[in-house]
């Protein structure tokens, strides 16, 4: 069995208008791979049904150094939580191959 | 005489809304509705452009721009007075109100052929036209000429976006190909447009009725704006078209276009340049009151001004 | 006579299911599908309803649901006794049973189309009208009066579901605008009607196919219940249809309905209301069993002995 | 870097046809927000492709303290679990702002 | 004359994605919109076939199929002699070029029709006929017979593949029911054909120019292969055409067929047989250059030659 | 309040293409119930965005025994990480009910 290494999963819940932005942040800070999932929620900003144009989030997931996930996190709330909807939250997870992440 | 029956459809979604029955289209068959219909527009637009298209066309598309920038700059003071709306809202209610409602726009261009008035065929050319100038006074008003705002993204943001773009390409192709080449597309385009059109106002219906719960919160004001100001709007796009000698038909569409308000590209933009604005302000306003107020009440309204001051 | 092709794209899915092809439509194009479907129904009924409206219809519909009621009652003594199933199971398969199917429907009005039968053409109302009552007397028939049922919240549910909201929206606007102003909506809800059929169908195909799995581990008894029981309340549709005196078509259009099963409305309204009922089991046979009996044998041999008993 | 708070990530799949009446229950035993996805699954009710109507699944996710986390879990253990299709799980997880969640 | 325009369509598209503009229709739809394409091309071959098959079509699918073998075997050497490409990229890509684009098909289709050349009108099932051989010649060049592939598997993979089901299922329709009963069917699989192929060009436009990215990095070789190998067997499709005695119609089809290269069902199949060959090399090639050129340039170059060729 | 016990989430993330054989690789290895969302993402494979056939990616997580996920998750490794997209990483959740999981 290989060896499991430890590294922190970021995911992060917003509009989804705000997808491009936030997926440029995170390639400039040095994110190397994410995945994103359409999804709805309600929150402190109402309901987000998704049924049209701009009313859905994105749920964006980034496997990284716990390090980087702060910053990232950081950044996140400096640049984006007083005008728009957005929550993220960050786990502990193990990866096969701590190099790729 | 009887109301167009598509308004029935967007009655039906309302009142199905109110109800808060679950009659939500899946949102790709939202999306693909209004991609059709803004194509179809677009193509039609095109295809008569290049049949009529003049000198005189140039003229009166300058016009209209002008007054894409002219009714944000008066809805501003309005908004900031009477309303006490701080800056970024009022900019931004200023910049949906200036922009234009393609749904609005169809749902005028199927009341005139349903009653046999005919209006200049190309007026698609002025959606395009509307779209974005009222946008870019709403960001100057909020944020003047030295904000940081990067204007190059801005810029991809507005001219990219998916209703200029779709209007604008459906235009490009309908003048390049012709009406006659076109022929085998119009079960898709043509015949199926008032169907679709349909489908799309039973869901916007669904919307609006989403969009009334927070007008509660707004207080009268934004409720008496969203009224009467495309009433004065109206007042502007008739006395415009009478100005540039459009038919009645085509004074009564350009009313509509002045008084309709964006629900669509606005609020995308807006969310961007002017973060800090209200979005569900803006809206409550323009999509729960202002859209079904134009196509169950104003459009008729516009028309019979356009006709009377066409006949005398 | 040659077999309806709609009914050849139902075989091709449930063919393809049967060979675990992946041919599915996404989700959101079948509903929208079913959609179109249920608001073309509604359209057109309304359109006609308003047309042919009379006081004897009233009358109609009071034995239609009459039937609704009648038709789940006797169900359940047979699937308690005979199937020996538990009392919710019982219920919840009497529901189905007692309520109807809209793609069986617009299969028979199809068959009858392409033979040039007529039929009275409002009968959309009754998909409507029988919609509800099975369902309710299926939950009284498990839970009896005193349960601590939600009734308000179970009525939203059943009155503001999506097909009776459909139905009933589409009579309604039908009725309201009438077919002269619906004619520019013709080649979405009329032309298309009989290709969004077949399209519909198959994927029924491929959902039927993978309901027959379930099958096996029911037993025989749901399998025999299944398509004879469709037999008797088709019996039970003639014999009302023509003490209602409706023309054979209509008879055929009634005794279908009477056969054919729910599988959308009821099998969701059941799994809140009897949540402990097995909806493999009545989705099995609705769905796997009843729906293609009765669009490839059920509806020829309904409208033979409609034919017969009205020629005598 | 602002500091982090550890909070619980409750994550529920179940019938789609149950998120209007499980997210009633998260709004009254005091969920500030969720997120919600479409999904598929299979698990002990057999397989839920969400192909049609009534057969796909819903993965809802709740932030929240553990203690919440933990009655919402044992409510819908009670409620739904012997009828339903439904799994759920809790993990922890870190937040920047302790009083949101 | 005047080019077709659904090719306006694909150009708009490939303009729009080069601009990066987001105007993509959401997956479901474009899974509906080729779903839609698939079935329709296949329900109109089926009808012809029922009405012209004839023991001489036998030796013609034999002979077609035939060209389907030896295609990718006359390209495997060259992609690894002149474009020094590993094995499995040589074999994947061999095969993608031995296979047809359905898409490619139908632009060949509307092509004709709008300069109202005649085609045997039964070649849809050639389409069928070319989709699957060339992938298992793509298969054995790369891992030969010995290797421990579950062909079994593959099987299901290759002929229950949507394309193959789809366009098979439609010709098996059309044949039992024939074009009398499928009548009531044509606004949906017939008249609407041309602007759903509008709409999918678009479509493929955008993904087109997303594929032109990864070109840049593959080297020149791989462009002058996905220009020049077309023009080859092109010449082939007419050659087989002019000798099986085709219409000069039935020439360009099959020419245009043999000239196309599969950017659906290969891709999928490559995947899982010969997961290393790189995908993005051989999607850039047959999706990126090789159907822009077709349908912008070797469609009338075809047509010309066969023309010629047929007047002599 | 019942008491929580300890399993391991796996997380999946893999080209949709692979779908079926991952899923069948994890019923061969003895998972119970799994949950399948469709995402698009980005990664050392470029970006998969899920906007045609064969482009997007497919997200499958499975709770199950830290011993099971680590052996599915080296299964993975060895069949198809040298030729596909695809990440995994294990996290640590509690759930209800053990013998389910
Ligand atoms: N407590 C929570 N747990 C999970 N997701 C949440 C929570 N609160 C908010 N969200 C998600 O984050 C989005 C934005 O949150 P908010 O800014 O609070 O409106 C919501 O629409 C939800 O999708
Ligand atoms: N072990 C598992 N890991 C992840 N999801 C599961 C698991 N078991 C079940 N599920 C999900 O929960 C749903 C209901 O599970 P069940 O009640 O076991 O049928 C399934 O359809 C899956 O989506
Ligand atoms: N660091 C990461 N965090 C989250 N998801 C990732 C990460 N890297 C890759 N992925 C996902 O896994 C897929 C395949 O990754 P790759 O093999 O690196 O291309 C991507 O398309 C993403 O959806
Ligand atoms: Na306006
Ligand atoms: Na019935
Ligand atoms: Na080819």
């Amino acid at each position: 069995m290989s060896p499991l290494h430890t590294r922190c999963l970021l995911t992060i819940v917003c509009e989804a208008l705000l997808e491009p932005r936030v997926e440029a942040d995170l390639t400039r800070l040095g994110a190397q791979g994410w995945t994103a999932t359409p999804v709805r929620g309600r929150g402190d900003h109402g309901s987000r049904e998704g049924h049209w144009e701009n009313d859905g989030n994105v749920r964006l997931e980034v496997v990284c150094s716990h390090e980087l996930a702060e910053r990232i996190a950081t950044h996140l709330h400096e640049r984006y939580y007083s005008n728009y909807a957005m929550v993220c939250w960050l786990a502990e997870v193990k990866v096969l191959r701590p190099e790729k992440f | 005489m009887a109301i167009d029956p598509v308004v029935y459809f967007f009655g039906f979604g309302l009142i199905a809304g109110l109800l808060r029955a679950d009659l939500r289209l899946p949102g790709p068959v939202y999306d693909a509705l209004s991609f059709l219909l803004l194509l179809s527009i677009g193509l039609k637009g095109g295809v008569e452009l290049a049949r009529h298209g003049s000198s005189e066309l140039l003229l009166q598309s300058v016009a209209v721009v002008g007054m894409g920038v002219l009714l944000p700059l008066l809805a501003f003071p309005v908004l900031r007075g009477l309303g006490r709306l701080d800056r970024s809202d009022a900019a931004s209610i200023a910049a949906h109100y200036g922009s234009v409602s393609v749904g609005t726009f169809a749902v005028a261009v199927s009341w005139l052929a349903s009653r046999g008035i005919a209006h200049e065929p190309y007026l698609a050319l002025f959606v395009v036209l509307l779209e974005v100038p009222a946008i870019i006074v709403g960001i100057l008003l909020a944020r003047g000429w030295q904000s940081d705002l990067d204007w190059r993204d801005m810029g991809r943001e507005l001219f990219l976006g998916r209703s200029v773009l779709l209007l604008g390409g459906g235009l490009m192709i309908g003048a390049l190909a012709g009406g006659e080449a076109l022929a085998p597309l119009e079960p898709v385009f043509v015949d199926a447009f008032k169907g679709v059109l349909a489908l799309f106002l039973l869901e916007m219906g669904l919307i609006a009725a989403a969009r009334l719960g927070p007008l509660r919160q707004h207080g009268l004001f934004i409720v008496v704006f969203a009224v009467l100001w495309p009433l004065f709007s109206a007042g502007v796009g008739i006395l415009l078209g009478h100005l540039l000698g459009l038919s009645p038909g085509g004074v009564t569409i350009l009313a509509t276009l002045a008084a309709s308000a964006s629900y669509i590209a606005v609020p995308a933009a807006m969310r961007i340049a002017l973060p800090n604005a209200n979005p569900s302000l803006s809206l409550a306003a323009s999509l729960g009151l202002t859209f079904p107020f134009n196509i169950l009440f104003g459009i008729p309204l516009y028309a019979e001004f356009a006709q009377r001051l066409g006949g005398s």
